[in-house]
């Protein structure tokens, strides 16, 4: 068996095995398993010197024509039904799919060659028409929008940023901020009675909603008392305290 | 050859060239002389002048370039251009409503609303004509301040801002109830 | 508007965008139903054909592209630039034509055919843009499929899938004919 043919021609073990199949002048449908296995066999023996990743899969196939051989070398069992199947029967099959593929990979090949002698041209979209700008349609645009649903998604976004603040932590920055010192609240309460001579302590704290700021709004208070600048009465517990300011205006 | 073969080759050459190409070239791939090549290559330009087609054959100084007739730019844009959809979206909507309710606001206290930069939406807007800039406040940096249009009041049909729906003062404290409310709990709960 | 109008415009378009354009976007552009648009559409394309241009206008599943006609190469060479063609090899075909009769087919299917591995092929194929992922098989291992793209058929001039060259009964029961004439040669040559 010469081996004229270059070994990397061949581009799978299907290709190889129609190619010895071809040589040998054989039918797919009846392989002469023997010979074709040894002929398989023998190119493989050429090729060990190639690349392992390609081998394994000449190797695979090998295996398959060993086994079909030694299958039909064994004594066939007494013929009882016609059912019997020819071990090459799978092979068979497998070479005629791909042999049909193969010729149609050459009809595609033909197509191929027609088919590039059309030119296409490449998009020459002039450039007013590149330049062109839609048109922002604003009556589109405002659809579906109105003036309540703006407010709506104002108010949500303004929820959305308290939800966003740090609960725990604000509240020690609020801790921070509500050092506001008791001279600073005096001196706003002094000027505060300057300008009305009666007011209530619950009105003062209108707007004062930390404790904190209550609590040192309520010692600026008694401290103002204790300096004679301001009168304070009560009349009964928990009621409101009415402030009276000995401050001249 | 015939000249219908020739001006049929015309065609094609001028067809895959898109661009301008001199008579002479034309007159080469040809095999034909310079005179001849412009008889057909006339020849060729007035017949398509005479079928009205879309596409015409133009001269210029010499060489020759097939192009769309003008009167097809409406299509052109209709197709070449995808119609960008220009819609509202929701960081658009939100932006220009802080705009509209806080104006003149500039970007870094709309950011500090919603917590994220805002530059593309604020760009967006005035691109839609539906904000302005108003002037530059006099702080550090300079900022820009930015504001709602005309064009803003004209789409929503009112006059001034003062008709923009007011902030519910209700609500507001229901948020701030409810967001001191969960701090506390979770004060508590920690 | 009339039909001709319309005709010129489907011919700007075809002219400008260079690339395929599907009849969608083309109706779309023309404001037209697509049964309309593809009727001036098959009118234009016959008038190219029996008028025998140097341009034709082909389809390639529901697009439409212009390009020249191939009788036109001969002088095309000698003044255009061929655009580099990536030569296809012996395997690269024959992955491509399993992928093309078996769409949508998975590497392990290709394998199964042709009894070696094809991830080298099948990854030339999809950067030659003549094959294209086609989302995954719901199997075990969720297998990649794999099809062919607009750009094989225009690199081998075919204008659907429907138009790949026939290969089932006929053609399979030639190679088993053949086998068998083999096959008794064979017998009484032996």
């Amino acid at each position: 068996m010469e081996l004229s043919v270059k070994l990397e021609a061949f581009e799978g073990p299907l290709d190889l095995l129609l190619h010895l199949l071809e040589k040998n002048k054989v039918s797919i449908y009846d392989i002469p398993i023997v010979e074709i296995t040894n002929q398989y066999l023998e190119y493989i023996q050429e090729m060990k010197r190639q690349d392992l990743n390609i081998m394994s899969e000449f190797l695979v196939m090998a295996a398959t024509l060993i086994a079909i051989k030694s299958k039909m070398l064994l004594p066939k069992e007494e013929k009882e039904e016609e059912e019997e199947e020819d071990p090459r029967a799978e092979l068979v099959q497998q070479l005629l799919e791909y042999k049909m593929y193969k010729c149609m990979s050459f009809e595609l090949k033909d197509r191929q060659v027609d088919a590039q002698r059309v030119l296409y041209k490449l998009p020459t979209i002039p450039p007013e028409v590149e330049a062109f700008e839609e048109p922002v349609n604003l009556e589109e645009l405002m659809a579906d929008l109105t003036l309540s649903k703006l407010n709506n998604i104002f108010q949500s976004v303004l929820r959305r940023q308290e939800n966003k603040i740090d609960k725990v932590r604000s509240q020690f920055g609020k801790i921070e901020k509500e050092e506001v010192s008791l001279s600073d609240k005096m001196t706003f309460l002094e000027g505060y009675a300057k300008s009305h001579k009666h007011f209530s302590f619950r009105g003062l704290l209108e707007g004062q909603s930390s404790k904190m700021e209550v609590i040192v709004s309520f010692l600026a208070i008694l401290e103002l008392m204790k300096m004679g600048k301001i009168a304070i009465t009560q009349e009964n517990l928990f009621d409101d305290i009415a402030i009276e300011s000995r401050i001249a205006a | 050859m015939e000249e219908k073969e020739y001006k049929t080759a015309i065609e094609a050459i001028l067809f895959t060239m898109g661009n301008s190409v001199e008579l002479e070239k034309i007159a080469a791939a040809l095999s034909l002389d310079m005179e001849k090549t412009k008889e057909y290559m006339e020849s060729l330009m007035e017949e398509y002048k005479s079928m009205e087609r879309g596409i015409q054959i133009v001269e210029l100084d010499g060489a020759y370039q097939m192009c769309t007739n003008q009167n097809m730019y409406e299509y052109l844009i209709r197709i070449a251009k995808q119609p960008k959809k220009h819609v509202l979206t929701d960081v658009l909507l939100e932006t220009l409503s802080i705009i509209a309710y806080k104006q003149p606001v500039t970007k870094a206290e709309i950011e500090k609303i919603r917590g994220v930069s805002c530059d593309h939406a604020v760009s967006k807007l005035v691109e839609y004509h539906l904000v302005c800039e108003l002037g530059r406040l006099e702080a550090p940096g300079r900022p820009m301040m930015f504001g709602t249009t005309e064009e803003f009041l004209r789409s929503f049909g009112i006059h001034s801002l003062e008709e923009l729906p007011e902030m519910n003062p209700l609500q507001m404290e229901e948020f701030k109830q409810e967001a001191e409310r969960e701090a506390e709990q979770e004060i508590v709960t920690t």
